[in-house]
């Protein structure tokens, strides 16, 4: 299988082209089509992993087909280590997902097609070797996100306030299209951003290449470093939600359908993170690493300032929203802390937070289908009849603020271990705040909804997991279990690659690191 | 009579093709002074063509006489349109792209 | 002669597009447009382009401005009141346009044209085979145009809705208000 | 079977048995028979943990084996595996037979819940089982702190067993909020501990400076995890959960984990003297406080529990006093009889279906069995001469001698006295007396309640004697000596039974217990830290999140805002009108030129 990576890649998006041609009335053949072609994906990736030599490491099934030669970019598909758990981490949440909105009512037939494309952009990220496809690649990712709020998500109301006022005469704050408009307005000005670091890249790279490969072989002059290492870092990083370019996430999450909130906050914001890995630290390392304090700075103020928001939100989505955005956070500080243990955490956070958020928002999904309200205020004792949504929130909440046992902790503990074994050692003390204060929120929200007394009137009927609801909670459950107490299983993988990595950066991190 | 004359006279035409291009407000009298401007460009080529021999300049005059005409034609054609959508010349009411 | 005779075709090219642009009656105005389209075509003449000058009075006296006179006559609404060539912004436009005069003869007079003959001045002959020869393709594609001109001018102004879109209510005032708005 | 296997299958027999629970839920909604695959479990692992124990008897070596479990640069960086020794086979022991006897109580006392709860019940014992274990065979601080956490959250789950009820739902957040808390000072602890030595082992070498600031970050977590001033007041609270869990909780598992934690580190700790001083006096105030807070509680489950605070102070102390030993053997009887305590007051409350001692009273009449229990129990607390608790306690006091001037010594002397005291309150209250009106149909429950509390008897009667053995297993010294502190102690014990008696038995009210009783409702530290959750914490949340709203996402809207209102001014500029156009190009032709002119 010399192509699977193409296959794993186009996988999704031949099940998109199949879907057009499908009558939008066939609505079982459209699902079925859908989940043939995330089931595909999902396997192609679990084959990837039994492909990958964990002993030799580096990049392994390359697959490569010239798109524009002339200006050096080939469809070069790859994957390192990373990459394989991430690609393991997409095909689970796109099977999930699309499970997930098997009862979306609303023309079904686009939605599956615009999910299916931006998974195929996701995995394409993930794999690909070429400066040049892996924006494309971003771009599929992020644009479709669009649509897929604007017309599949749901409106609120956010009261008029604060020192800013006068913009609500303009947007309606908190309805669907404004959340819609402004995740894609902040994610695109990031999208500049890295567009003007990627010609920066290419045009002092001395081969006219986007290959990555050649990319992290070339010693880049410091001050080109110094220009690209922040545009990549704020212009992936918009889309990883640092700190303050995060306000989209918030009203995006909150506004958006469940199947697209499991995939968004459960693999897209990674690919923010990990575009700042894999394109920031490890091509310009001089500067990365001039830079990292900043990095790690911000995104200490990520986790705590993020947790504290949620732990002031009253509506659930906006909760576990904002709790994205204190994970990624934690992600952030793994990356900043250029050791091992901090981006074997970072990775390993992203696909911890990446199967928990995934969890969450199938959760509140089927809560929210329900009880039709997302105010916390409204609920209670819900416990008594949905207690499977009840055990599996719990699960949720618990890997959120990083208990043993599951995923969470694995990952966070890396985190801040390499944080405080890295050069700002203080970072670990508001990281480690921050996974309190989730304690408190996400407990705060669960004895909310689910304890108390069985509730009355029209909540006394709802319905617990049915059919095919059951299948985001159970894989994705049992895999956070399954991942917190053998992390092996990815680390494993992430731990080759980011050796990999680290042995090409300077003396000074290599010094720092010394050893342990 | 010299060229620079010629030119004299050409720009002097071309500005009060101008004036009347940014005075009228009707269709019809724009066009005259659009016609106005043309003319000044064709006197330009005629004296280039005359002082420095050869056909080339007479023959842009012909072609540029005959876009002229064409230009007539379909600006008038549009003219009839704003007549018809608004009963009335005035360019001013075709305005609508601006909302 | 020839100083005078230029003296004379330039005065009435200007002032008859002083004319053009100033008459309050619009079939002045189109017919003063003759008178400068006239005095071009002599000013042709004196520039050894007697064929320039025949085609000048032919297609434009003869033509356009007939085509002109149509227009105005098919747009007017009322019959018998004269047709009122209104204007508006005229302060600004003439000091624009004499800025324009000034700029243009500025740059002439800083800058002298100098043109030595590299060739004697064209026939009518030599304009033929000119046309016909070197020219050929541009001819042709011109004929084209003119063609997809005619074609498209049928096509605009062929009736197809009767009816015209509802203009507000009292629409000169409302066109009066409207100018106001836009011009200081 | 070599050790490690039979350690691992006490370790994971009860994991086992909890994830078969979780996922053939028929089995778990079925009740009853969830009940008896828990036992099963438990019964295997306290098998296995026995087998070990025999075998050590017989002259068995310390055993450790390890597996990578977290990886960095292709090496370990985190392991995880078994440590068997004098520490952990013992207390494995210890933890096996009260969950074990716990879980039979258990099985009748909760006999009237739902099946479904029954069995959600049941399968949380088992995690409670495995998780306790996983922190008691832990060889290093990492897996000691994953078991503790999962610990807390079993707790929590239990806790909030009756999550229909708010005030359950309450306690419970409360206890893992209040025990996250203080975990904070775990992971920093470990933190600090990898950064300087690259491990997670207690044993590794360091300084004196990173020792101290290792153990006193994670006496942090003790404090939490054992309740000591001021973190102990989710304890009390904690007492929503069912008796049975209390019982779980206060003996053997969730409280224990902490004084396990400092007797497991005691390397560490021995390294670090100024900690030290701190544990003795923290555990000195808790041990008095908790004792005075005892003598006025109603609720008879609100007694044991600041008892369990008291006692866990003497703990506490001891291990300040730098007598690990000391701790550890006070924290097995203690096992013991308050496991035993609690069965039987949950024996009581399922007979006269009231937790109040109001409405106890002449019990002894009734339930025999319980009484017999409760009494053994109360007497081993009190430390009366040849019960369990006498020797551990002894011994506390003991090790306290001469320490910190001498005043802790003399606190615990008074806790003692406290001790004897309110537990002859209670003994005269509930089952001496007259027959209250609640207690005329009292009954034993079945043989499933009454055989655990026999078998709890026994070592809260005798596990006293075992002292040497078990110093022996951890290479501590121990001799029984007639000295001054031993006579005192007795004195005191009994001295606190006879004023009960004089006291109480007549219905009169304990002297000062006005101020005691207004000190409990007054509630200050519960009170601080209510308020500073409140203000401190959803204060600033709040805050929080009104900035990320108004100001942060403000910006970003005026950023949109600008763009819009900026664009509908420039708009003016195009007025739609064909005459401004071609003035415009008249200008842009003249400005051209003249740039063309004047260059």
């Amino acid at each position: 299988m010399s192509h699977l990576l193409a296959i794993t890649v186009a996988a999704p998006a031949i099940a998109a082209a199949v879907l057009l041609a499908i009558p939008a009335t066939a609505r079982t053949a459209i699902r079925v089509v859908s989940l043939v072609g995330a089931t595909v994906s999902f396997l192609g990736s679990l084959q990837v992993a039994a492909l990958y030599d964990r002993g030799q490491g580096g990049l392994q099934l390359l697959d490569s087909f010239p798109v524009v030669p002339s200006m050096g970019i080939y469809l070069k598909l790859a994957v390192d280590g990373w990459g394989v758990a991430l690609l393991i981490l997409t095909g689970v949440i796109i099977v999930t997902g699309v499970l997930a909105s098997w009862s979306v009512g609303k023309r079904d037939k686009e939605f599956f097609l615009l999910l299916l494309v931006l998974v195929a952009g996701v995995f394409g990220v993930f794999v690909a070797q070429d400066l040049f496809v892996f924006f494309l690649f971003y771009e599929i990712a992020v644009l479709p996100m669009y649509l897929l709020i604007g017309i599949w998500g749901s409106s609120h109301q956010v009261p008029a306030g604060g020192p800013f006022k006068f913009v609500w005469k303009r947007f309606e704050v908190g309805s669907k299209e404004y959340a819609a408009m402004k995740l894609t307005l902040m994610l695109l000005v990031g999208s500049a951003a890295i567009l003007v670091a990627m010609f920066l890249l290419w045009g002092h790279s001395g081969a006219r290449t986007f290959d990555l490969q050649v990319l992290e072989g070339t010693k880049f002059p410091i001050h080109i470093q110094h220009l690209v290492f922040p545009l990549v870092w704020l212009g992936f990083g918009s889309l990883a939600g640092v700190f303050p370019f995060h306000t989209w996430s918030p009203d995006g999450h909150a506004s958006a359908p469940t199947a697209v909130s499991m995939l968004h906050a459960g693999v897209l914001m990674k690919l923010g993170a990990f575009g700042v890995l894999r394109i920031g630290m490890v091509l310009v390392p001089d500067a990365a690493q001039w830079w990292a304090p900043i990095v790690g700075a911000v995104a200490v103020i990520n986790v705590l300032y993020g947790a504290l928001c949620a732990a002031s939100q009253k509506d659930l989505k906006y909760i576990v929203a904002y709790s994205s955005v204190s994970h990624m956070g934690v992600v952030m500080l793994g990356v900043a802390t250029v050791n091992a243990a901090g981006w074997n955490g970072a990775v390993y956070q992203m696909v911890a937070h990446g199967i928990m958020t995934g969890l969450f928002f199938a959760l509140v999904g089927l809560v929210y289908e329900r009880a039709h309200t997302r105010a916390i205020a409204k609920m209670g004792g819900f416990a008594h009849v949905m207690p499977v949504v009840a055990g599996f929130f719990t699960l949720a909440c618990l890997s959120s603020l990083g208990l043993p046992g599951t995923a969470g902790f694995v990952a966070e503990f890396m985190v801040f271990a390499g944080a405080a074994k890295g050069a700002s050692a203080w970072w670990a003390i508001p990281g480690v705040l921050g996974a309190f204060v989730t304690a408190v929120y996400v407990l705060r929200a669960c004895k909310a909804i689910f304890w108390g007394p069985a509730p009355q009137g029209e909540y006394a009927q709802l319905q617990d997991v049915q059919r095919t609801e059951w299948a985001a909670p159970l894989v994705l459950g049992s895999l956070l279990v399954v991942f917190g107490f053998w992390p092996r299983l990815l680390l494993d993988f992430i731990d080759v690659a980011s050796q990999g990595y680290l042995t090409r950066l300077p003396a000074l991190a290599l010094a720092q690191l010394g050893a342990p | 009579m010299t060229l620079s004359l010629c030119i004299l006279l050409a720009s002097a035409l071309l500005a009060i093709g101008a004036y009347g291009v940014a005075t009228r407000k009707e269709a019809v009298p724009l066009l005259l002074s659009v016609e106005l401007m043309a003319n000044a460009a064709n006197i330009l080529f005629a004296s280039f063509g005359h002082f420095r021999g050869g056909p080339a300049g007479q023959i842009f005059v012909l072609f540029a006489l005959a876009i002229t005409v064409a230009e007539v034609a379909v600006g008038l054609a549009l003219v009839m349109l704003i007549y018809r959508r608004h009963g009335d010349t005035a360019l001013d009411l075709a305005s609508e792209a601006r909302q | 002669m020839s100083a005078l005779g230029f003296a004379v075709v330039a005065m009435i090219i200007l002032g008859s597009a002083l004319f053009v642009v100033r008459a309050q009656n619009l079939i002045h105005a189109v017919l003063w447009l003759g008178v400068t389209l006239l005095g071009t075509a002599a000013l042709y003449a004196q520039l050894n382009a007697p064929f320039l000058a025949g085609v000048q009075v032919l297609t434009y006296v003869g033509g356009v401005v007939t085509l002109m006179i149509f227009g105005v006559m098919v747009t007017r609404r009322h019959e018998g009141i004269a047709a009122e060539a209104r204007s508006a912004g005229a302060d600004r436009a003439f000091v624009f346009a004499s800025a324009l005069f000034v700029v243009l003869a500025l740059v002439t007079w800083r800058n002298p044209p100098v043109i030595t003959a590299t060739a004697p001045i064209a026939t009518s002959a030599d304009l033929a085979r000119a046309l016909l020869e070197r020219y050929l393709i541009a001819f042709e594609v011109l004929s084209l145009l003119l063609l997809a001109a005619i074609v498209g001018a049928i096509v605009l102004v062929r009736r197809k809705d009767p009816e015209p879109v509802q203009t507000p209510a009292g629409e000169p005032a409302a066109l009066r208000a409207h100018a106001s708005e836009v011009t200081p | 079977m070599s050790p490690i296997t039979l350690a691992v299958v006490a370790t994971l027999a009860p994991a086992a048995t909890a994830l078969l629970l979780l996922v053939l839920f028929p089995l778990r909604h079925r009740g009853m028979p969830a009940a008896w695959v828990t036992l099963l479990g438990s019964a295997i692992s306290l098998a296995a943990s026995c087998k070990l124990l025999v075998d050590r008897i017989g002259g068995a070596a310390d055993e450790r084996a390890v597996v990578p479990w977290i990886e960095e640069r292709g090496r370990a960086m985190a392991e995880i595996g078994v440590q068997l020794d004098g520490v952990s086979l013992p207390m494995l022991v210890i933890v096996g037979v009260v969950a074990l006897c716990v879980q039979l109580f258990s099985v009748a006392y909760m006999h009237d819940e739902p099946p479904r709860a029954f069995g959600r019940y049941f399968t949380l014992h088992a995690l409670f089982l495995f998780s306790m274990n996983v922190v008691v065979v832990a060889p290093n601080l990492l897996q000691l702190f994953a078991g503790w956490e999962l610990v807390g959250l079993t707790s929590y789950l239990l806790i909030g067993f009756y999550f229909a009820k708010p005030s359950a739902a309450q306690a419970a957040v409360k206890a893992f909020w209040m025990t996250k808390l203080a975990d904070m000072g775990f992971l920093f602890g470990l933190l600090v501990l990898y950064v300087n030595t690259g491990s997670f082992e207690w044993t590794a070498p360091t300084s004196t400076v990173v020792a101290t600031w290792v153990s006193a970050l994670l006496f942090v977590a003790v404090v939490g995890k054992s309740a000591q001033f001021p973190l102990h007041i989710w304890l009390p609270d904690a007492m929503e959960g069912p008796t049975p869990v209390s019982a779980l909780l206060h003996a053997a598992t969730m409280v224990a984990a902490g004084v396990f934690l400092v007797v497991r580190a005691d390397p560490l700790f021995a390294q670090a003297p100024a900690t030290r001083e701190v544990m003795l006096w923290i555990g000195a105030v808790t041990a008095v406080f908790a004792a005075g807070l005892a003598l006025v509680q109603r609720d008879i489950k609100k007694v044991l529990a600041f008892s369990t605070c008291s006692q866990l102070g003497y703990m506490v102390a001891a291990l300040g006093a730098g007598n690990a030993f000391a701790g550890f053997f006070h924290l097995g009887t203690h096992a013991f009889f308050k496991a035993l305590l609690f069965l039987a007051a949950g024996s009581v409350i399922h007979a006269v279906h009231s937790n109040d001692l109001g409405d106890m009273g002449g019990l002894r009449k009734r339930l025999p069995i319980t009484t017999a229990a409760f009494v053994i129990g109360a007497l081993s607390l009190a430390g009366v001469p040849g019960f369990a608790g006498f020797f551990s306690k002894d011994l506390v006091l003991t090790a306290l001698e001469g320490r910190g001037g001498g005043a802790p010594w003399v606190m615990l002397l008074a806790a003692a006295f406290l001790t004897a005291f309110y537990m002859g309150r209670v003994l005269i209250k509930a089952f001496w007396g007259e027959l209250s009106q609640k207690a005329e149909h009292a009954h034993e429950g079945g043989l499933s309640m009454t055989g655990p509390l026999v078998v709890l008897m026994i070592p809260s009667f005798a596990s006293g004697f075992l002292g040497g053995w078990l110093a022996g297993q951890v290479k501590a010294e121990y001799h029984l000596h007639l000295g001054l502190t031993p006579v005192l102690a007795s004195v005191m014990a009994v001295a606190g039974l006879v004023a009960a008696v004089v006291v109480f038995g007549r219905g009169g009210q304990a002297p000062g217990a006005r101020i005691l009783e207004k000190l409990d409702a007054w509630s200050l530290v519960d009170r601080t830290w209510a308020t500073a959750y409140r203000l401190g914490l959803l204060g600033v949340a709040s805050i929080a999140g009104w900035i990320d709203r108004y100001v942060i996402d403000g910006l970003m809207n005026l950023t949109g805002w600008s763009a819009i209102e900026g664009g509908a001014s420039a708009r003016r500029l195009q007025t739609g009108l064909v005459r401004d156009y071609a003035l415009l190009v008249v200008v842009g032709v003249v400005v051209l030129a003249l740039m063309g002119v004047l260059r």
